[in-house]
């Protein structure tokens, strides 16, 4: 048998594949048996009721989406009287995602789930770009990221996940400030922002004008982010974008990720993560590997010889 | 695989959100009955392969409701026929989850890929025919944009991965004797089950038809309605007659002739608005099945929320599970 | 008849529509008829001869491609002796595109073509991000831009076209120095910074180990970073990234540039930009459209009703 | 569009780079003869479609150098037939630009899309049989990724968007006497064209086929050469003799015996280093055609790029249009 077991961020997890938060709530354990998923993680949710953004929140892309749901809640109150309950039936670690304005409000968020049993670990997202004008999030900037992070590390003893922006030209100073500031693992990362106009209308197709990018089309760039990150961090990295197949998984791996997430597959096939999981399985067993883990950082990065001549 | 599947949750109660306007269990008892628009619904046994039942906790009580869980399955294509220049009528033979589809429910369609114009979410599509006992769904489409395009390029013996059923569909009371459905363009693909359904239940039923002059749908569903034996109006625009308060004074008239227990229509805001507004003002029921974009059609994007009313209160619905079909109470015109 | 002439820093092309530096060169004559292109932009040379990046210097993505060329060049000697006369025979501008490790030597080398007859303008690729490690082109950052397009300016009074990078976190910023250092346009913009890898080989697809992104995948990053600058600079941009087809430019052209370029889309259909210049005069006639110049920052950006409820 | 076809240039005398390595024009005299491989070359006219002649310079000369010039067209696939387990044989009705290709030039060809796992490249392919008088283009292809996956799946009546002919094939002297060919594997395909070639040119054939025992493609090429008169020697991996040393006895033996003017090969890096020791010994002429990984297929984009030595220096050439066919004298092995 594999051992597909990873730990991250001080938390073990039965494998390295979990849902990417947005894109999985409680309908889909009508489909899907939660417990083969190596943790749960929820929809961002913030303090108060958030209503959300103007429709249409979604748009196609080839091969991929934008959106701009912009964080509707219905609040912590119903979170820790609904959620959670809900999710205490399985064995898989629940990770609350949480956003607030400020740094503050991030800890208080952060103190008032800490006091909620049934939650294993916080992830902040510090990175929604449909929020603040034009993506201007806390983890464009490293002086903002230590703020936030440290805010948090003070509020709550729970593994803290720090969710990163590919928007920020310094993802890698700003991944070093949240680890400087105490977070146990980097999540790379959140949506890319974007904006796809309706040439007919002389319309943006989204009701918030520019959204988040998600799906095939940012992989490559979030593996790169993924591989610059490991280079220069000690605590462990969750890859996230466009990850569809155990083989997109395995890229983040061996890029130096211990563990991924799937969001926009869902969407269009709601076993992905499933499916995900039998194929790593699958390619540990083809590749002679025994434990999913020793993938992390195998990627043989030694440039090419150099080319011996001019045109 | 062919068919995907629940997960055998025998170990949780698996409760879920799930939104619910009446009591009454939403079962249909319906006979087999052929119409042109294919086959009825068959009574909605919830199936009882081990699995346990689905609760889903509606927003204001937590009343239980049996409803069938959607399966993530692919369905193997049986016809996939022009019913003429715009729509298609699709038949499929699909798992027996899928056929316990009830009438304005739905299903997300995996539309195939073909090059760069590939679709990529699903696409919706109502339920327009679900019969257990054949093992068979059917879809009637209007052929639009990327995704119908791609669905109407699919031949008998291909493969369709369909998501479903999902949402709620309309609801009949037992104990109703005549029901008004108000029939436009592309509805008519949602509301012909319903027709079927109160037929069944031996409900008497006036179909208001009111489409473009010629609309490639309205003779045949003239025809299908009649043969339930329903007293079919048509308000066409070429003549005029299918001007809003056209139909409103058609609606009136039944009102008053026939004490209608209830008003249905899907899609159109005008309709809707007219239909709340009799509806409130007679005390007649009401449910109108509602189209947005959909990517998930599971109740976990956000991306297909309307505003609803509650109490007077305005509150946010998403129309892919707390639909799409709604009471016209709750609907903002 | 349609006009589809437009201005762009100092010049009047027939019609917006012009090839990304580096998937353009000679050898397209035997296909296309260069007089049908709005201008003629050349591959990137550098004063030297250089060799170019190690194999493999192209891999597949879905819809798309990531390169790391690494500006093979036979240096500017050859570029005048053999290049320019080519060009001569065409009345499409030409548009020189240069590179250079330091300021001065950017300078030096604006000022060589400058004295060089028919050359109708110069492209400063401050952008590629596979010449220096990891992408630290002059357009990550405002102060290296202010001093390279500075020390461009004053060596040259040739239209001066300066191409940013979406890999910086602040290109407005960056392109606002541009403009304030005398840029007479902007080209955004240069490829976007990836890696892609091999599972079963455990290694980089490339081997630069990382690539330049380009294709449909970027359009709705470039088009969002086309429109921000717009909303910034008086200066004309140029925009690039993903242009295969007509609806693709006017995207572009709405979102608030004046011409557009295209790259990848030309190493799939060699007659892409006349397809584009096709469509774009189609597109006019049916939306009874006189000049294409008039599409330009034609959006209507005012964001949806707001969401009237909470969940 | 059918076929893009050439801007009629009539206003600039185009002058492109191109390499050449003989000043002979590369003019062969074909006759057609059918072998079970296709139709072999016609003789390359210029086709005097009222284009002016496309000049392209060398990087060292300034020698002019007719060649068709390449277009970018849509080919109507005739047969797209298994020859056995992994290669596919298509043929295509094609532009007459298509049709005037030489042997060791290639085609970019449009792999169709679908879906997710759509090939985004355009793929290389050699041309397998031209025939001007029909108006036929052949490839032979082994199908092992994505593109060639995609090509197999196309049926006669569908289209392909094809670019070329590109790039520099092969040269033969006209007074040369007796040539050797050394094919392996899928080499065949770009190689068999230069057999007729060269039979029509009255030039003597011996052809050492190395393969993997029973290769898919050895004994169909065996009889193709053979018909063409050529002394055919197998040389298979299983029993031994396929090894190095063992076609080097062979091509001792044979130079010993008929003082070939010219060896060829295709592809493999051993066999390509054996030759070029061999010719550089004997003071024999000698050429390969290369394969490199390519994205426009017309020297513009740099990614095909290989290194060569040209008076002893090294020099980057673009295998696309400075070659696929160099001279052995040039490679590095
Ligand atoms: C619950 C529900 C039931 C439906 N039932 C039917 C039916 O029975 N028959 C039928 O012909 N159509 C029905 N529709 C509409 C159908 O979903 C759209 O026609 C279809 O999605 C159009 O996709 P396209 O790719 O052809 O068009 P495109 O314009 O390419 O679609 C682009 C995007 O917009 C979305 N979209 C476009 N039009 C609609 C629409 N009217 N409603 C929701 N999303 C839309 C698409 O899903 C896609 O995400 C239903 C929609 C919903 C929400
Ligand atoms: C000038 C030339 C002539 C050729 N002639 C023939 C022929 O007559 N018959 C035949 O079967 N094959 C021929 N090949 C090889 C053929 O191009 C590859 O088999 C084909 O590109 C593989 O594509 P794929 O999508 O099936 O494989 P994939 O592995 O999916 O291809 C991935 C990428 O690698 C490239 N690639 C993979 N293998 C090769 C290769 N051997 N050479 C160049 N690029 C490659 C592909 O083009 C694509 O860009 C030729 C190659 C060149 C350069
Ligand atoms: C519809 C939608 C909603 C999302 N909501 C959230 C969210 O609430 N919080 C968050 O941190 N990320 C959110 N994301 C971002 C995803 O978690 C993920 O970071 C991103 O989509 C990239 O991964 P993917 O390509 O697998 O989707 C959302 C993405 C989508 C498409
Ligand atoms: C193979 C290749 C080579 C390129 N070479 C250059 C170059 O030499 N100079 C430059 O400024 N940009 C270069 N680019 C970037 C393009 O000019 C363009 O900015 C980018 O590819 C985005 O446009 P596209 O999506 O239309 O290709 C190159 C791109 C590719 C794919
Ligand atoms: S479609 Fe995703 S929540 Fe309704
Ligand atoms: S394939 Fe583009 S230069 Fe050779």
């Amino acid at each position: 048998m594999i051992d597909l077991s990873v730990t991250v961020g001080g938390l073990t997890l039965k494998n390295p594949v979990m849902p990417a938060s947005g894109t999985f709530a409680e309908e889909l354990a009508l489909l899907l048996d939660f417990d083969r998923l190596g943790a749960l993680v929820t929809k961002t949710i913030t303090a108060d009721k958030r209503s959300g953004n103007p429709l249409p929140r979604v748009c196609e892309l080839p091969g991929g989406m934008m959106n701009a749901i912009g964080i509707p809640s219905k609040g912590v109150d119903d979170f820790i009287e609904h959620t959670v309950p809900f999710y205490q039936r399985f064995d898989s670690p629940l990770i609350a995602s949480i956003s607030a304005p400020s740094a503050t409000q991030f800890a208080a968020l952060a103190a008032r789930l800490s006091a909620t049993p049934g939650i294993a670990g916080i992830e902040a997202n510090i990175s929604c770009p449909n929020i603040e004008a034009h993506g201007q999030s806390f983890a464009m900037h490293t002086a903002s990221t230590a703020q936030v992070v440290s805010a948090m590390r003070a509020a709550t003893s729970l593994p803290l996940w720090v969710k990163l922006t590919p928007n920020s030209g310094e993802v890698v100073n700003v991944a070093k400030a949240a680890e400087s500031a105490g977070a146990d693992a980097i999540v790379m990362g959140n949506t890319l922002l974007g904006l796809s106009i309706d040439v007919h209308a002389r319309r943006p197709r989204l009701g918030n004008v520019m959204g988040g990018i998600s799906g095939a089309s940012i992989k490559p760039l979030m593996v790169r982010l993924t591989y610059q990150c490991a280079q220069a961090l000690d605590i462990p990295i969750i890859g996230c974008g466009g990850i569809a197949t155990a083989e997109d998984a395995i890229e983040y791996l061996l890029a130096g990720a211990s563990a991924v997430q799937v969001g926009t597959a869902t969407f269009i096939h709601p076993h992905a993560m499933q499916h995900v999981i039998q194929g790593l399985e699958a390619f540990c067993e083809q590749e002679g590997i025994a434990a999913v883990r020793t993938l992390t950082g195998g990627l043989n990065d030694a440039p090419g010889a150099l080319f011996g001549a001019t045109p | 695989m062919m068919h995907e599947g629940v997960p055998t949750a025998n170990k949780a109660l698996i409760r879920c959100l799930y939104h619910s306007e009446s009591p009454l269990m939403s079962k249909y008892l319906n006979n087999r009955q052929h119409g042109f628009w294919g086959t009825p619904f068959k009574s909605a046994t919830n199936s009882n392969r081990g699995r346990e039942m689905l609760t889903l906790r509606s927003p204001r009580d937590d009343v239980r409701i049996a409803t069938a869980t959607p399966d993530d399955g692919t369905a193997l294509i049986l016809r996939n026929e022009w019913v003429n220049g715009d729509y298609k009528h699709m038949v499929l033979k699909a798992s027996r989850a899928a056929c316990q589809a009830q009438p304005g429910q739905f299903f997300n369609l995996l539309c195939p890929a073909e090059g760069s114009m590939a679709p990529f979410f699903r696409r919706p599509m109502s339920t327009y025919g679900a019969d257990p006992h054949r093992g068979e769904v059917e879809f009637l489409y209007k052929v639009t944009g990327k995704g119908t395009l791609a669905l109407s390029q699919l031949q008998a013996g291909d493969s369709l991965d369909i998501l479903g059923p999902l949402g709620k569909g309309f609801r009949l009371q037992p104990n109703w004797q005549h029901i008004v459905i108000v029939a436009r363009g592309v509805g008519l693909a949602t509301l012909a089950p319903l027709a079927e359904a109160a037929h069944a239940h031996h409900i008497a039923m006036t179909v208001i038809l009111s489409a473009r002059s010629k609309h490639a749908l309205l003779i045949p569903s003239q025809q299908r309605f009649e043969r339930l034996g329903a007293r079919v109006l048509t308000a066409r625009d070429d003549d005029g007659t299918s001007q809003l308060d056209g139909i409103e004074r058609m609606l009136r008239e039944i009102i008053v002739q026939h004490a209608p227990d209830a008003l249905f229509t899907c899609g159109s805001k005008r309709l809707t608005a007219l239909l709340k507004r009799l509806a409130a003002e007679h005390g007649i029921a009401g449910q109108v099945a509602m189209e947005e974009q959909m990517v998930c059609g599971l109740g976990m994007c956000q991306c297909c929320t309307k505003v609803f009313e509650q109490d007077g209160k305005p509150i946010s619905r998403r129309v892919c599970v707390e639909g799409p079909v709604f009471d016209l109470s709750e609907v903002v015109a």
